[in-house]
């Protein structure tokens, strides 16, 4: 006992194991099982708390996901990437996700569109639907006053000055707060892959709307009679597109007279009519835009400038003389 | 490239104090000058380095129950080492650090970084990252203790800067213009970052078109 | 029971190591550590008797006169061998804002302080700590530019005032106007805890000596000795 | 009629109130007190009060741009600081004193919060408490002698350890030394002198005019009252802070602020000495950092008194006006939240 | 509080019938509660008094003709109290026949309270003070809630209005009767009329017209907003404090407007439907501010050309008074039953612009009646903490609007209250659906 | 026993040298706890709780262990190795025995045991009443108050900043200095406001 060495570790060591002694002991008699996973799986979700899942925030959902009340999946943000982590990690399947992303089905803004009233207060579409509706004559657009944008736990949303909102594709993650949030309901959740959006929810008969907002659609069914896949109908006057038909084509938005259809297909291919014509001109019946000239027996040639390349001309010739080329790949169920 | 990230980081992007908002109090406590933060900086890195490889070391021997305790006794050795070392040979800054010393133990980094890190990774990591935390923590309390000397005792390094007239801030040295300081520092490195993550979109639009 | 000893033993045996490895630098430091206090303070004490620079120094343990408590003092004598007292350092310890300071006080035979030296003190950097800041004159940019002066010996401006000073003059006044020790601005408490355990040390050294003029019925240290109050000690 | 009209929520009238025209009101409610300390301390109390509001309009202004919000400097708040910043200064600092005052209590007392209404603490006291901090020196002695007047409000026989003071300052230095078994009893004669000299009717007369020392716009309690009811008149000040708060300064100081015992305290002389009636009036009432509920208010004021009897009798400083208003600015949110009141038809569950 | 009353313009100008609309736009959505399905269709001739909506259900009131003709449209329209609403087109034939089923009673004081509450279901009666929440459901209190006072309110707090006012001088004898029939209908012994102190003439007036020995008395009624509203009404009449969440029956009470009294005499006394009401056209800008009689339904417009049109500009037209009514954006919108008033105001007589910040200034919890923090509420639902703003009494509010007139930030404290009780509504929903689809999923 | 020292201790370390405000004491989870009310009354307590116990144990670790065996120089890890094993403890002795105190309080106990307030009360103990000749029963009982005293005063400004928060989180804080930045701002004014405690003299 007599070196401090001696003493200091008879007395730390000492201590240490009765120390250790009493958590060991304690930890066995005061036990409560948590389970470590919950913790494990919040790791692997975004955080945001978004509540796109119905949960009360992430640690609910995580909490669920253990407890196996909810599918890996369900969480929308978290995407098919953070599925199959926590699949991974809780044992099972992820399930399918198709990423669905938020869009806006109203272009009219301030300088195309009129406005019927001076709206005074809170800046928030539902709150001005509180007061006495939306500034604008047209009772189905967009209120310009930014809800979606409010309650975007992605900062997905974007307000221009012509009072329109914006979707960020990449930003979102369609976990549907806007959608839910939106008063006049005119925010849709699409599929990643469509990229052809109708931008006009109005109701209103061709003429009325078209009094009150410059880029309404106004029933003309251009869109219906054109489109190749028979993606387009009408309802109450207003065209509505099936995501699992379209195809990105465009060729609706290139026929739309009021330009109420978007096409967010940055390039597209061009045809190219190849040694193999024989001008028997069934690809000039195909085009719905008038891009292929020739007189017949003879080689036909493509306009550039207004092929849209939508690949209707490919598929009709016969003697397969025609390829689409650049930009390859952006159509949808195409392999 | 890898072992110089997990150096750097701890600078500005990890940065213990500014970032990690961990080893506050002695970043406030004793941030009165440069001197001190370099002192208590340097204190702070060794028991880092020196707790993070042993952790590291030991981190598959030791049972998880007892994890805490275990780490927390080899901090505390790491720190007992520093305050004995330095009573012998640096005494004026041991006696100008005080209590802030043997509170190295429950500076939130390094556990923290125990815990979060060298628990987890092998010893050259571990190493590094000890460093690296280590330098971001004397970084801020250098930075911190050079603007409350500066501003708070006029000197800078124990020199004077502005000659005899100036009036020091007497509140930058007092615990209100400790918390000012730290506060503003965050703020300003909030807009910073701001700024680059700005910067970055912009020229990442720039690239990709919209 | 193998999970147990599992959790007691890594715990008991890195506190071993532990231990161990810091026994070790204990005994490799904790010499030096109080060597070098050992040194500082008899350092100090010639320094604070350099009126008499040839002192050597025994250490007397009596009882206070106040409270009863250890009060310690050391007699300088002029050789190892002679009787000759040439003066007397004690140490002071006042509480001041945020620790206790400590200062040697060097005091000559006939009870005049020769030099004082505060030798710790963890006061507010830049209020009470400037019980020990020396004036400097120098910039950093002086520094810098190599035009610094040499200020080396240099003492601080605050423990200079304690030079030559006898008991009546050891009380703080904010003005530098009046008599006394002249407090650090901001900082009167600090100044106060230095000053009046000065006092207090010496009232009860000059008691213990019997110096000549010292206040032998000094119950209760004076608190603050009016000027040119109840005399107690005799203007120099 | 209008093509478009507006559509709003209701009510469509407003009363014709507005923030620009509460400040401005506060304005002109420090006009006398401005005037009067023109009067007492010289050109140089206009000169300073000038520089703080400057400086505190230009640092909103410069802070509000860099924010990127509209420069609102025309709503009269920072005016409204400046001005009380300065009347808390001594008459004799120097003329940077009140532009870093300013400075900081704009900018580190109000726009990092996010402007007007958001900030916690009272942003002149903010800045005052800065001051004494840095430059407590400046802070604590460049006192003046009002016109007409003395430092102290009183003619003190002679007591030397206290010349250059004011009557709290004199308060606290005669109590120590009464209170200190140490002093001679020629002290103690002397204190209790200066004592009884400063409860005498003259001083209390010198305090309501303001011939004492102070602060640039605390001295005059006649001229302060003026602009107080003033703002009582107008509604614009909640009359319960600065009546539970002066009560209960009064209450305490006399119950243990004598000098023979309890109850032998001199409520009047506390209550107008120092900077409590434009504490009181004009700074405890800064409704942005002050409780809302009625409740509250009362709590408020108390606490206000409560600490500042405290710090005045037994604390650091022989005035604890700033301070204490400051502490429980601190306490206000906590204060709120608790004092919630009773909804109309609220039973509450507990009884 | 206390804003200007503003009602010299038109408490002198007595009601006129207002001449009879050709066309008549008939919401099916009167107020609270479900709207009526509509039981005609386009191309009907229709008879005035006639039904032509039927009540949807216990809190629900059919819709009757106010003109003879046929009807023009079935469809969607402005509407007074925002966006557009299901309504019917009445186009006139000038007729002023009535329904057959208009027919007059002699055996009035002979009605028991069941059939009481019966006729006024079927005349469609709505309070007429503003909410119009259906009078059957309020004169059928459950048993467990008796009634001993009924009181009739003729404060008319808001500023501008005096439709209330007029009526009482006009026809006090017809608004006691159908207050009697109130009375009886609720099976209480005490009656009072509470009018505020600044119609001393009214006061007079209904006060005279009281037969003798009647059970009813007449207060006067300190001049202050809100001293209409029901829970304060109660408060200063008889001291009682309506419970948070409650409803006046909880302490033994009923309250009804004097209109809607009248229309309880028509009723009864001669079996017409609730076709008409009494309404004010005022403000600075009306070129001669009128109290009209008018058919529901008749559009705004036709009664702004009756009254000789606009003489200056017009920024804001509100239905109802300054205090809580609803502004409009056109004046094709029809009166319905809850219509007290058409309010014009100038530009300089609103407020325009950004609010300033909230400088916790506490008037509006000083001028709140139900004593709520009308800022600490607009803060929280303005950081979306619904749950908070509840709890701190977002639902006891009840949009008085007097928090809002004396702020000095003009902070727009009622549109919050209306946004905050919204989302609350928004989320309950979802929480009550959520918990339905578990108890189906299990 | 001097009961006037002793309410000075009490009123030194709840206010002239608070804890947090004015020893830079306890600060990552007066940061980091202050969000709101609740959570702040609830890690208010548990630090009031631990730092009493602390205080009581080391007192003994100190006076029967380390001074016996002249080892002082091994308080640091001692210490702290009881304070990790006491929090440890407490937790799941509170856990097992009452959930709803675990829910309100005990979790926030692992978040103490690095809580350097706590190991620096008991280091602040040694220096203040152990080192010094105090008498041992006077030390003891000075120690135990001085713990629940500093708790109280970390919980006071705990509590005072959460409310402030709660209030901050309503306002317009500009965005670079939400969160943690402008908690340090307000600390800041709030020791401002504490310098009003300055030179107390009580007891
Ligand atoms: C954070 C803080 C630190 C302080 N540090 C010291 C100090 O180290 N020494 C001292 O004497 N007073 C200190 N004080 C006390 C004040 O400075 C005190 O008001 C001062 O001693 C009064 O002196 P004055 O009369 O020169 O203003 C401190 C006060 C605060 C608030
Ligand atoms: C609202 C207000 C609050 C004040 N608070 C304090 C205070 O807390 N401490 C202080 O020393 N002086 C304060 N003062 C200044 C004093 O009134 C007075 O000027 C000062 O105490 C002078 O005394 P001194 O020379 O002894 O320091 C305050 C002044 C005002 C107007
Ligand atoms: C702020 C406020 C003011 C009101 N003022 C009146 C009023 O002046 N006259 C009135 O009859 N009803 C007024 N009401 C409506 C009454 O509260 C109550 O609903 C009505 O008197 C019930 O009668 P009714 O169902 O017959 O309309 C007011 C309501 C509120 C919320
Ligand atoms: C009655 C009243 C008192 C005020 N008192 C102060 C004050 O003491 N200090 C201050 O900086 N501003 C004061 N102001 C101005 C304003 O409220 C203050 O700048 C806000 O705190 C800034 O958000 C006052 C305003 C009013 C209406
Ligand atoms: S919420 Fe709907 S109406 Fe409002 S901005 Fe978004 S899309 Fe437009
Ligand atoms: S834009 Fe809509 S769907 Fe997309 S992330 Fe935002 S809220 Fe969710
Ligand atoms: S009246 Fe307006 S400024 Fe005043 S507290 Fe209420 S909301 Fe705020
Ligand atoms: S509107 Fe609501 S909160 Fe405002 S005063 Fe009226 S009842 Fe109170
Ligand atoms: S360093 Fe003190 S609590 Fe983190």
């Amino acid at each position: 006992m007599q070196s401090v060495v001696a003493r200091s570790m008879i007395a730390l060591t000492s201590m240490a194991a009765i120390f250790g002694a009493i958590l060991a002991v304690a930890s066995r008699i005061f036990v409560v099982h948590r389970d470590p996973r919950v913790e494990q799986v919040l790791d692997l979700l975004p955080g945001a708390n978004c509540g796109a899942c119905g949960f009360p925030g992430c640690q609910g959902l995580a909490e669920a996901m253990v407890k196996g009340d909810a599918p890996p999946n369900a969480c929308p943000p978290g995407g098919a990437e953070a599925a199959a982590a926590i699949a991974d990690m809780l044992g099972g399947e992820a399930g399918e996700m198709v990423r669905k992303i938020a869009v806006v089905h109203c272009n009219g803004g301030l300088s195309n569109s009129v406005q019927r009233l001076e709206y005074e207060g809170i800046e928030d579409c539902r709150a001005a639907m509180l007061v006495g509706g939306s500034p604008k004559s047209c009772i189905f657009g967009c209120l310009g006053l930014g809800t979606c944008r409010l309650v975007c736990p992605f900062d997905a949303v974007e307000l221009d000055e012509e009072g329109l909102v914006h979707i960020d594709r990449v930003k979102c993650t369609g976990c549907g707060n806007c959608v839910e949030a939106c008063p006049v309901n005119i925010i849709d959740l699409v599929p990643e892959d469509v990229k052809v959006h109708i931008k006009c929810s109005s109701h209103d008969k061709g003429a009325a709307a078209k009094k009150v907002c410059e880029v309404a659609c106004i029933a003309c069914q251009l869109c219906v009679k054109k489109c190749p896949q028979g993606a387009i109908s009408m309802d109450d006057n207003l065209a509505v597109l099936d995501h699992s038909k379209c195809t990105n084509c465009g060729i609706c938005a290139a026929v739309c007279p009021t330009h109420t259809i978007v096409d967010g297909v940055k390039a597209r291919p061009k045809a190219v009519i190849g040694g193999g014509c024989d001008g028997i001109g069934k690809c000039k019946e195909v085009c719905p835009v008038k891009a292929i000239e020739g007189e017949p027996g003879e080689r036909h040639e493509i306009v550039r400038e207004k092929c849209i390349g939508c690949g209707l001309c490919m598929e009709a010739c016969p003697n397969k003389a025609i390829n689409m080329v650049g930009a390859l790949g952006h159509q949808r169920g195409r392999e | 490239m890898k072992a110089m990230g997990e150096l750097v980081k701890g600078i500005y992007k990890e940065n213990p104090v500014f970032r990690l908002a961990l080893g506050l109090c002695p970043a406030l406590a004793v941030s009165t000058s440069v001197e001190n933060g370099l002192g208590m900086g340097a204190a702070a890195t060794f028991v880092l380095l020196g707790s993070n490889i042993v952790v590291s070391l030991l981190r598959k021997v030791i049972p998880s129950k007892v994890r805490i305790p275990c780490f927390i006794v080899v901090i505390a050795s790491f720190v007992t080492i520093v305050e004995l070392v330095m009573a012998a040979y640096l005494p004026e800054l041991a006696k100008s650090l005080g209590i802030f010393i043997p509170l190295i133990v429950v500076n939130c980094i390094i556990l923290g970084r125990a815990e979060a890190f060298a628990s987890k990774h092998g010893m050259g990591r571990a190493m590094l990252d000890g460093i690296g935390m280590g330098i971001g923590f004397t970084f801020a309390l250098v930075l911190i203790g050079g603007i409350r000397e500066v501003m708070g005792d006029g000197k800078l390094f124990g020199f004077m800067v502005f000659g005899p007239r100036f009036q020091p801030v007497l509140l930058m040295i007092l615990a209100p213009g400790a918390f000012i300081t730290m506060g503003l520092l965050m703020g300003y490195f909030n807009l910073l970052d701001e700024k680059l993550r700005k910067r970055a979109e912009a020229r990442k639009a720039g690239e990709g078109g919209r | 029971m193998g999970n147990f000893l599992r959790l007691v033993g890594t715990l008991a045996a890195i506190a071993l190591v532990a231990s161990f490895g810091l026994s070790a630098v204990y005994n490799a430091t904790h010499e030096i550590a109080e060597e070098y206090k050992r040194q500082e303070e008899a350092q100090a004490r010639t320094e604070v008797l350099a009126c008499e620079p040839t002192a050597h120094f025994v250490e007397t343990l009596t009882d206070s006169v106040v409270s009863g408590k250890k009060f310690a003092y050391y007699a300088a004598y002029a050789s190892e061998e002679s009787d000759e007292v040439l003066g007397y350092t004690f140490k002071a310890y006042g509480k001041g804002y945020s620790s206790t300071i400590e200062t040697i006080v060097g005091v000559d035979a006939t009870g005049t302080i020769c030099a004082t030296e505060t030798i710790f003190q963890q006061e507010t950097p830049g209020l009470g700590a400037k019980v020990v800041e020396v004036a400097s004159k120098n910039t950093l940019w002086d520094v810098l530019a190599g035009r610094a002066e040499d200020e080396t010996g240099t003492e601080p401006w605050f423990e200079v005032q304690f030079d030559g000073g006898v008991l009546a003059d050891l009380h703080v006044v904010k003005s530098e106007s009046a008599d006394g020790i002249l407090a650090i601005t901001g900082a009167t408490i600090s100044s106060d805890a230095v000053t009046n355990s000065i006092r207090d040390g010496l009232a009860m050294l000059l008691s213990i000596v019997g110096i000549e003029g010292a206040p032998g019925e000094s119950s209760g240290a004076p608190a603050d000795p009016p000027p040119g109050g109840t005399g107690a000690g005799e203007d120099s | 009629m209008r093509e478009r009209l507006i559509v709003s929520a209701s009510p469509h009238i407003r009363e014709d109130v507005s923030v620009q025209k509460i400040m401005y009101g506060v304005v002109i409610a420090l006009v006398p007190a401005i005037v009067g300390s023109v009067y007492f301390y010289g050109y140089r109390a206009l000169y300073l009060t000038v520089l703080a509001v400057v400086a505190a309009l230009v640092t909103e202004a410069i802070i509000q741009k860099a924010r990127g919000v509209p420069v609102a400097i025309r709503d009269g708040s920072a005016l409204v600081t400046g001005i009380l910043l300065a009347f808390n200064l001594p008459p004799g600092v120097p003329w940077w004193i009140p532009v870093i005052g300013s400075i900081f209590a704009i900018a580190i007392g109000k726009q990092v919060f996010g402007g007007l209404g958001y900030n916690p603490l009272n942003p002149a006291l903010v800045g005052r408490a800065f001051l004494l901090a840095s430059w407590p020196v400046h802070m604590t002695t460049t006192w003046l002698p009002a016109r007409g007047g003395t430092l102290s409000g009183t003619a003190l026989h002679g007591i030397d350890a206290v010349t250059q003071a004011t009557p709290l300052a004199v308060l606290k230095k005669v109590s120590e030394i009464i209170a200190d078994p140490s002093s001679t009893t020629h002290q103690v004669v002397q204190a209790r002198e200066a004592l009884a000299d400063l409860g005498s009717a003259d001083t209390i007369v010198n305090l309501f005019i303001g011939r004492v020392g102070g602060c640039i716009g605390e001295t005059s309690v006649l001229l302060l009252l003026v602009g107080a009811v003033y703002l009582m008149y107008r509604h614009w000040i909640d009359v319960r802070i600065p009546a539970s708060y002066l009560l209960t300064v009064a209450v305490l100081a006399w119950v243990f602020g004598g000098p023979s015992g309890f109850f032998t305290g001199n409520a009047l002389f506390h209550v107008l000495s120092g900077g409590l009636i434009l504490g009181a009036f004009f700074m405890a009432t800064d409704m942005v950092t002050s409780p809302v509920t009625p409740r509250g208010v009362i709590i408020f004021g108390v606490g206000c008194g409560v600490l500042t009897t405290i710090i005045r009798l037994i604390g650091g400083y022989p005035e604890g006006v700033s301070y204490s208003i400051l502490l429980m600015n601190v306490a206000t949110p906590l204060i709120d939240r608790h004092t919630r009141p009773k909804k109309f038809g609220e039973v509450k569950s507990s009884g | 509080m206390h804003p200007p009353t503003s009602k010299e313009q038109s408490k002198d100008v007595g009601i006129t019938e207002a001449t009879l609309p050709e066309r008549v736009v008939i919401p099916l959505r009167q107020a609270l509660g479900a709207p009526a399905e509509p039981t005609v269709k386009v191309g009907d001739e229709v008879r005035l008094g006639q039904k032509i909506g039927e009540a949807n259900g216990f809190v629900s009131v059919p819709v009757h003709a106010s003109i003879a003709g046929k009807v023009a449209a079935v469809g969607r329209f402005p509407h007074p109290l925002g966006g557009e609403q299901e309504a019917i087109v009445i186009e006139g034939d000038g007729s002023e026949a009535w329904d057959d089923s208009v027919r007059p009673r002699d055996n009035v004081d002979a009605l028991t309270s069941d059939e009481i509450k019966s006729i006024v279901l079927e005349a469609g009666i709505v309070g007429l003070g503003g909410a119009a929440f259906p009078t059957h459901v309020k004169l059928s209190p459950p048993e467990s809630k008796p009634i001993d006072t009924a009181i009739l309110n003729g404060a008319e707090c808001e500023p501008w209005l005096t439709a209330d006012h007029r009526l009482m001088l006009e026809s006090p004898a017809e608004i006691l009767e159908g207050f009697s029939l109130i009375m009886r209908a609720l099976g209480c012994e005490r009656g009072i009329v509470g009018i505020e102190a600044n119609k001393l003439d009214a006061v007079e007036t209904v006060r005279k017209a009281l037969p003798g020995g009647s059970k009813i008395r007449v207060a006067a009624l300190q001049v202050k907003y809100p001293q209409g509203a029901e829970k304060q009404l109660i408060g200063a009449l008889l001291g009682r404090q309506v419970p948070c969440g409650g409803l006046p029956m909880d302490v033994g009470v009923v309250v009804q407007n004097v209109g809607t009294a009248l229309a309880v005499h028509d009723a009864c006394r001669l079996g017409r439907p609730l076709v008409r009401r009494v309404v004010t056209l005022t403000g600075n800008p009306m070129s001669r501010p009128t109290n009209f009689m008018v058919r529901i339904g008749t559009l705004v417009s036709s009664l702004v050309d009756e009254a000789g049109g606009l003489d200056g500009d017009v920024a804001k037209v509100v239905s109802g008074g300054p205090m809580m009514g609803m502004t409009q954006f056109t004046l094709d919108v029809p009166v319905i039953k809850g219509m007290s008033g058409i309010l014009f105001l100038g530009p300089d007589e609103i407020d325009v612009g950004e609010p300033d910040p909230c400088i916790r200034c506490g008037h509006c919890v000083h001028s709140c009646p139900m004593k709520l923090l009308p800022t600490t509420i607009e803060k929280y639902v303005m950081a979306g903490q619904i749950e908070s703003a509840v709890d701190a009494g977002l639902n006891d509010c009840i949009e008085c609007g007097s928090c809002s007139y004396v702020c000095p930030s003009r902070r727009r404290l009622i549109h919050y209250f209306k946004f905050g009780k919204y989302l609350a509504w928004e989320r309950k929903k979802a929480a009550r659906e959520k918990a339905e689809k578990e108890k189906k999923g299990q | 026993m001097d009961y006037g020292q002793l309410f000075a201790v009490v009123i030194g370390a709840i206010f002239i040298s608070n804890f947090v405000l004015m020893r830079f004491l306890g600060l990552c989870p007066f940061v980091g706890v202050s969000k709101d009310s609740d959570s702040a009354l609830g890690m208010g307590m548990a630090v009031i709780f631990v730092m009493t116990m602390a205080s009581l144990v080391t007192w003994f670790v100190y006076n029967y262990v380390l001074v016996p065996l002249e080892i002082t120089y091994l308080r640091t890890i001692a210490f702290i190795l009881v304070i990790a094993t006491l929090v440890q403890f407490v937790e799941m002795v509170i856990e097992k025995t009452s959930p709803a105190l675990h829910k309100s309080l005990g979790i926030y106990l692992p978040l103490i045991t690095t809580n350097c307030a706590v190991l620096g009360v008991a280091v602040v103990n040694v220096n203040e009443f152990m080192v010094t000749e105090l008498p041992r029963n006077a030390s003891f009982i000075f120690t135990v108050v001085h713990g629940l005293a500093a708790g109280i005063g970390f919980t006071l400004a705990l509590i005072l900043m959460a409310a402030i928060r709660e209030r901050l989180d309503l306002g317009e804080v500009p965005e670079s200095m939400r969160g943690i930045p402008i908690t340090f701002i307000v600390a800041g004014l709030m020791a401002i406001a504490f310098m009003g405690f300055a030179g107390l003299k009580v007891g």
